[in-house]
């Protein structure tokens, strides 16, 4: 789809086309916007931004990941771990125990990214693995209790704004702008397609490529420990069973957002866009009371019909055999 | 039984040149097998010297511990007077070694100079990339090329010829002394091969070795100044070019000279068996119209990307045609799967044996009999000792050489996979018979051997459709060819008698013959 | 809020339940998890009933699909489309309390249903409207020591970790059961998550580590029937006591005939009702007291016929 | 010519010897760990061995079990099915709310129904679709889940009269003096190893799985054999639903949530690649037990229920760095 895009658009500069995640965000930001008053409002959008950041944080180091052609269960988790580090440590200092829930996250991620490196086994078991067993690590830790910030500090910091701008929302978009330029304009980026596009190319020309493959399972660790922290700043809390299925709505928005899943292909524009997406679906049919009921039914339609659309754009454009 | 030595001219090693690169008595084990036992070889700079062997004689081995893929357990590296060991492919890349790889080893979503500096890519602080120095470079090398490309174009949007170009421009990022050329030509056409010959010229102009690998004798007499021929991972000799012939070089890779039966062509043409006509797939290819007899070779030669392997998948079932008709034995048919097509009695020898033609994890007999299980089975279980008796059957009727049908065949050489392919085919029992580059990377002895078979079938009453690049090829089987350009039929000849030259221009568009669609039913001029 | 435009009419028909009132208050509540058990959809239904009842009052009904973040969310949308007052269900008792804190601040009176909130939050909060799970704990130990003489081994299928329900129930059973009748000994407490399948599980396991089970206390009467019916499969229901509490039908029919021993017979719809009015109190500038227990009698063979079948 | 092809034969030879052997010694290691593990137990736990104890965790873990066999099927021919934790709560609601209404038999046959176009559905999106599995039925996940809340009002169900029916045997009864369940999840799985290892449909699947492309090259319906594999996944759920149902003589809406989990934690311990194209149902089988077995081994050891997600967690670990096999290949290759 996107490469139909190009094509169409030539070699215009580097973001001349519109990537379709995001024809798709504006028709529904239209949409909603006809069916409640309050959906186009400033403090909506924010609302909205601020949601979809903890999905969002996530989605930018996962972007990196699956580009590789691999995959993370195990963020929902680490998440989870992080935002009970980050309350449970605060005896020892709010920096302590934030510096404690963010290095967590780094070592889950490198523990995931030694083993897909040093076992050769593919990142989808061994991060399932790690998915159910840093839950138990969870709930070992916590005792199956949930843990609140004593002071209101932390949780004010959640609830901070720089102008009329929440500074959730703020730290989102200044990491989507970093993951993007890290991923276009230097050589960890440029690497990071080359692994997954074509490992054995990248091997022989000298990318280490396990070792480049844990880099960015640590940096998608350290995206949902970050997650994690500034989630638990919203709650001033932090609940065993937090990040639950959190992985499941990362992935569908990163492949939302064009990211394709044998590796080789994505950008974090897209994955912006696929956040953003399902944000706003939630977000609008929140505004137009769509039963909760309802809700599910609809997010799971409008993703295969996503998938459907995609795949007869990128079939019309390859013109390959049908198999 | 290796010694045919009576025959053997031993090259001229105290030449005046002192060789930029010598291996001495390498030695590669592998769990259970020496794939490499103390072969030695030398490259002189400015030289072209080409390395020959079947499959599995340790080329590519050899090869790999050059290129520091493979680390040798025994023997020495020497370039230019010092004793060199690579960890990795990178570090001799860095020495000067540099090898091209058969398969295409590019990053498809990336531009033409990431690809050329993959893994090198100019920095600046930050770990940035330095665009401007990497387009600069790359444009550099591209010029030298003589490329018609762009270091800014997508890799995926390019030419497998283009691509192939961007490999070289990748071999000449870092000085290099040596070149290492694995089957350059295996994925390019014969108009394509000048091109490259033209750039191994250059190279040799300036002094770089250059190893070059081919299972094409025409292409090795035409190029090399010297041949060096490994068997079973040991040192073979080495030959002067311009002082041995292809049998001899043959004698020296296979241990006995080849009988090839070029002149025995089938002749017995009887009623069509199938018959397309003006059959169009909409952007793909055009009108097409041709027929093959029972009994008769067609052989359909052109460009990758004429359109020619889309023919055959249409028929196959694979594509829907957007107009035309396809009969079979007189009849229109429409075929909408590749099952139907088995039912009909079609069969496709893909052009891709590995992605196209084996499922490599199975063994030998589950893939010979994986078109045909409803005759291996009854009411749906499977018969073992049937299909045993399958197995073996054409295990010894084609000689595959497998150790037992429980071996994987993603573990046999690509001769052997191919006559598994063939193998499996045939035990439908088809009618038409489609061969899809038939003997792309396969050694010259299973070469001969499925060109013989392919006659052989085509006189037992097969319809049989070769699709090729190699001319020789199909001059060699084929009764009629019918050229292909960009997607359209730009002539059809009497196997037997076109030239070279006629079968080029077809094929490169420089004749614009309108397809003869009298010839299609009724036309016997081109039977001999 | 929901326009009732022919387009998003006919999209969304199934669910134009919504009060189209004129009266000035619009309410908003966000639940926990509606779908997960029968008592919070019986719930869900009847606040929609009453609100349609009221002339008065328009809602806005969210469900937080059990998900601490996405009700946070919920609660900054409703103070976003500047509701009058919050219903607030808490996923979470110590999770939610920023973001009533934020309500409270945005002057919107927040008003939490049925599981309390931990007291660092009660001081943001308009009322408390529910049941006194505390007490509901305390209750059923009394019934235990009644059932049992004083005298035996029990184990406790506890609802899901870290659910302040569970929790208060737990605490309650415990520490009354500890001073009421020492002779009774807890030997095991294993969670059941309020699930039918889960408790029989637990169930079942707790039957092979112990030869003598005496009775079991489990926080929903659906954990209660699950381990009732554990208990059946081995053929060692008989003389076993067993104890719930948020009285579910089947429990009600297992009283009834004789199996199950008792419960706490707790209404949503009472639940439901009470949580609108103290809003529409609040809202209507009436002294309303922090705490709002509504009452939730014990139920057993006994007293049975006092009581409707529950409709969930 | 004929040594060079020996020669490379024995270098290949080599290969798949030790890679058959390591194959087999992964295989014994997970049963290695297994018994030792039943050894560890049997230590801490008089009751741990005792008959009564193992046969209710085979019983419990036969719900398990029975939808594993389908899943493995789904993986051997190259796909994900995650939709099974909601399809399981369809399906259990559907035959527990329909009981009462239209009696046993004709709940029966229409769940079996319904949950089998479900399986359609999935089958019609990865078969015909081509779609990504993993998104598909991840989707699926969530639409099915909502569509069961739409069904039942996100009312619990249940059997009024639960003594009184003979629906009763499928969770509760005995056969020989062995649970129904176990029963159940035994002949599934003969049954479908028979299928997968001795039939022309087994054959199409594992080469379907292998390679698809060249499955399409060799006249396999590829399409119509990824179709078939959801309805099986479907059949097995279904089949789950009547053990679960009729065991607890009612439902939740969510009773499945997280089954898909478990399925796929047993699956992977039992050694199953989920590339496709290669398993068993017997290694699933052990798979199960072993997850059961850890599970109620450390609570009849008295450890909280959440340790044994660590375990697994380290066993999971464990048993794919035994297999070599898999190395260094990738998973989720869309099929389009």
């Amino acid at each position: 789809m996107v490469n139909n895009m190009i094509d169409v658009k030539g070699f215009l500069k580097g973001g001349g086309f519109i990537q379709p995640i995001w024809v798709f965000v504006i028709v529904i930001t239209v949409f909603f916007s006809f069916m409640s008053d309050y959906f186009l409002s400033v403090g909506n959008l924010t609302n909205i931004l601020v949601q979809t950041s903890t999905i969002g944080l996530i989605a930018l180091g996962m972007t990196y990941v699956m580009i590789n052609g691999n995959i993370d269960l195990s963020v929902g988790a680490i998440l989870g771990l992080a935002a009970s580090l980050s309350v449970g440590l605060q005896d020892y200092g709010l920096a302590v125990a934030v510096i404690a829930a963010l290095a967590s996250g780094l070592i889950i991620g490198a523990i995931n990214g030694l083993i897909v490196w040093k076992t050769g086994v593919n990142a989808f078991i061994v991060t399932l693995g790690a998915m159910i067993g840093v839950r138990g690590l969870i709930f070992v830790y916590t005792e199956e209790q949930s843990f609140y910030a004593t002071n209101f500090a932390f949780s004010d910091f959640g609830a901070a704004t720089i102008g009329p701008f929440p500074l959730l929302a703020i730290i989102f978009l200044v990491c989507a702008l970093v993951m993007h330029l890290v991923l276009k304009k230097t050589g960890h980026g440029r690497n990071t397609f080359a692994v997954g596009g074509n490992a054995e190319a990248a091997l022989d020309a000298g990318i280490r490529i396990g070792r480049h493959m844990t880099i960015n399972f640590i940096i998608v660790g350290f995206f949902a420990a970050l997650a994690g922290v500034l989630l638990a700043t919203q709650m001033g809390a932090a609940t065993p069973n937090l990040g639950r299925d959190y992985e499941l709505w990362t992935i569908t928005a990163v492949v939302l957002g064009g990211t394709k899943l044998t590796g080789g292909y994505g950008s974090i524009t897209g994955t912006l866009g696929g956040v953003l997406a399902i944000g706003i679906l939630r977000n609008g049919m929140n505004m137009m009371q769509v039963p909760a009921f309802y809700v599910l039914v609809i997010l799971g339609v409008i993703l295969i019909s996503v998938l459907i659309i995609d795949q007869k754009l990128n079939v019309h454009a390859s013109k390959g055999v049908s198999i | 039984m290796k010694t045919s030595a009576s025959s053997r001219h031993f090259a001229d090693h105290a030449g005046s040149v002192a060789p930029v690169l010598s291996l001495i008595d390498i030695t590669k084990k592998f769990p259970g097998v020496v794939a490499l036992n103390k072969v030695s070889f030398d490259v002189r700079p400015g030289e072209v010297h080409a390395l020959l062997g079947e499959n599995g004689a340790g080329k590519s081995t050899l090869m790999k511990v050059l290129a520091g893929k493979h680390q040798p357990n025994g023997g020495k590296i020497i370039l230019e007077g010092e004793e060199k060991s690579f960890e990795n492919p990178k570090q001799a890349k860095k020495s000067g070694i540099v090898l091209i790889h058969q398969e295409q080893s590019l990053v498809p979503e990336m531009s033409v100079a990431e690809n050329i500096y993959l893994g090198s890519l100019p920095l600046k602080w930050g770990n940035r990339v330095d665009w401007k120095k990497l387009h600069a470079d790359s444009t550099e090398i591209l010029q030298r090329l003589k490329c018609s490309f762009t270091s800014r174009d997508m890799v995926s949007h390019l030419s497998i010829a283009k691509k192939q170009m961007v490999e070289i421009a990748r071999a000449l990022v870092f000085t290099p002394k040596v070149v290492v050329f694995d089957e350059p030509t295996a994925s390019l056409t014969d108009h394509e091969k000048p091109v490259l010959y033209e750039i191994i010229k250059t190279l040799q102009e300036q002094g770089v070795g250059i190893v070059y690998i081919s299972h094409r004798m025409d292409e090795i007499f035409h190029l090399s100044q010297r041949i060096t021929v490994l068997r079973d991972g040991e040192y073979n000799g080495t030959v002067n070019t311009v002082e041995t012939n292809e049998d001899e070089v043959t004698k020296l890779m296979i241990g006995r000279s080849l009988e090839l039966d070029y002149a025995s062509k089938p002749h017995d043409f009887k009623e069509n068996m199938l018959e397309l006509r003006h059959l169009t797939v909409d952007g793909v290819f055009e009108d097409v119209s041709f027929n093959v007899r029972k009994g008769e070779i067609v052989g359909m030669y052109g460009l990758v990307g004429a359109g020619r392997s889309e023919v055959a998948e249409t028929v196959f079932g694979l594509r829907r045609p957007s107009a035309g008709e396809i009969l079979l034995e007189g009849r229109a048919q429409t075929i909408l799967s590749s099952h139907e097509a088995v039912e009909k009695g079609i069969a496709l020898v893909p052009e891709d044996r590995k992605d196209q033609g084996l499922i490599l994890g199975m063994n030998c007999r589950d893939n010979m009999t994986l078109s045909a299980l409803g005759s291996v089975s009854s009411m749906g279980f499977m018969k073992t000792s049937a299909e045993k008796v399958v197995h073996d059957k054409y295990q010894s009727a084609m000689k595959i050489k497998t150790p037992s049908w429980r071996q994987k065949v993603g573990n046999l050489s690509g001769g052997n996979q191919q006559k598994i392919v063939i193998g499996k085919w045939l035990h439908t029992h088809p009618k038409l018979l489609i061969l899809d580059e038939p003997t792309r990377g396969i050694d010259v002895g299973s070469k001969a051997e499925i060109h013989a078979l392919i006659k052989e079938l085509a006189r037992s009453g097969y319809a049989v459709l070769v699709i090729s690049s190699e001319m020789p090829e199909v001059l060699g089987v084929s009764n009629r060819i019918i050229a292909m350009y960009d997607g359209r039929i730009t002539a059809e000849f009497d196997g037997d008698a076109v030239s070279e030259d006629e079968l080029v221009q077809a094929i490169t568009g420089q004749v614009t013959k309108a397809p003869r669609a009298a010839a299609v039913t009724t036309d016997d001029a081109a039977a001999p | 809020m929901f326009k009732k435009s022919t387009l998003a009419a006919s999209i969304f028909m199934a669910f134009a339940t919504t009060a189209f009132a004129d009266g000035p208050y619009k309410i908003g509540i966000t639940q926990n998890n509606v779908g997960v058990d029968s008592y919070q959809t019986t719930y869900e239904s009847a606040f929609e009933e009453a609100a349609e009842a009221n002339d008065n009052v328009e809602v806005v009904i969210l469900d937080a699909g059990g998900d601490v973040a996405r009700q946070i969310g919920q609660v900054n949308n409703l103070i976003q489309q500047r509701v009058d007052a919050i219903i607030i269900w808490p996923t979470n008792g110590q999770a939610v309390i920023p973001a009533i804190r934020q309500a409270h601040r945005a002057g919107i009176p927040v008003i939490v249903t049925n599981s309390k909130i931990a007291e660092a939050g009660l001081e943001f909060i308009a009322a408390f409207s529910g049941p006194d799970n505390v007490q509901q704990g305390i209750s059923s130990a009394e019934m235990m020591c009644d059932a049992l003489d004083g005298e035996g081994r029990i184990v406790q299928i506890a609802g899901q970790p870290g659910y302040t329900t569970a929790m208060e129930r737990s605490q309650g059973f415990e520490e009354r059961l500890a001073e009421a009748c020492p002779g009774v000994e807890l030997v095991e407490t294993q969670p059941g998550d309020w699930n039918r399948e889960k408790a029989q599980r637990v169930m079942e396991n707790f039957l092979t580590k112990y030869d003598d089970i005496d009775g079991v206390y489990a926080g929903d009467d659906n954990m209660g029937v699950g381990a009732l019916n554990a208990a059946k499969g081995a053929e060692r229901a008989e003389g076993m006591v067993f104890i719930g509490a948020t009285n579910f039908a089947v429990g009600y029919e297992a009283i009834e005939r004789g199996e199950y021993y008792g419960s706490i017979y707790q209404s949503p719809v009472d639940d439901a009702e009470a949580a609108l009015q103290t809003a529409l109190d609040i809202l209507a500038g009436k002294k309303v007291p922090k705490m709002n227990f509504f009452e939730t009698p014990k139920i057993t063979a006994a007293n049975i016929g006092e009581f409707e079948k529950p409709v969930f | 010519m004929a040594t060079a092809e020996q020669g490379n034969n024995r270098l290949m030879f080599g290969g798949v010897s030790k890679s058959g052997l390591l194959s087999f010694l992964s295989a014994q290691g997970i049963l290695i760990f297994f018994l030792l593990s039943m050894v560890v137990f049997s230590f801490f736990s008089e009751q741990f061995l005792s008959q009564s104890n193992i046969m209710t965790v085979v019983r419990q873990a036969s719900i398990i079990g029975i939808i594993a066999v389908g899943v493995t099927v789904v993986i051997i021919g190259g796909n994900l099915d995650l939709s099974v934790g909601s399809m399981l709560s369809f399906a259990t609601v559907l035959v527990v709310d329909l009981h009462d209404k239209v009696g046993p038999t004709t709940a029966i046959i229409l769940m079996f129904a319904l949950t089998l176009l479900v399986g359609a559905i999935n089958g019609f999106l990865v078969g015909f679709m081509r779609l990504n599995s993993l998104i598909v039925t991840l989707a699926m996940l969530s639409a099915i889940q909502g569509g069961i809340l739409i069904y039942s009002g996100g009312q619990n169900v249940d059997i009024a009269n639960q003594d009184s029916t003979w629906f009763s045997v499928f969770g509760r009864g005995y056969v020989a003096g062995i649970a129904v369940p176990v029963v159940i999840f035994a002949v599934l799985a003969i049954i479908v190893q028979i299928v997968m290892s001795y039939t022309s449909y087994g054959r199409r699947i594992f080469a379907v799985g292998g390679n698809p492309v060249a499955a399409v090259y060799s006249g396999i319906r590829k399409n119509w054999c990824v179709f078939s594999t959801y309805l099986i996944s479907a059949f097995c759920v279904a089949c789950a639903a009547l053990v679960l149902g009729s065991r607890v003589m009612g439902s939740q809406n969510n009773v499945g949530q997280g089954y898909e989990l478990l399925v796929l934690a047993g699956i992977i311990l039992g050694g199953t690649s989920l590339l496709g194209g290669a398993g068993s149902i017997w290694k699933t089988v052990i798979g199960v037990l072993i997850l059961g077995f850890i599970q109620n081994g450390l609570l009849l050891m008295g450890y909280p229920y959440y340790t044994q997600w660590l375990v697994t967690w380290v066993i999971i670990i464990l048993a794919v760095w035994l297999d070599l096999a898999n190395k260094r290949k990738r998973l989720l290759t869309t099929h389009s």
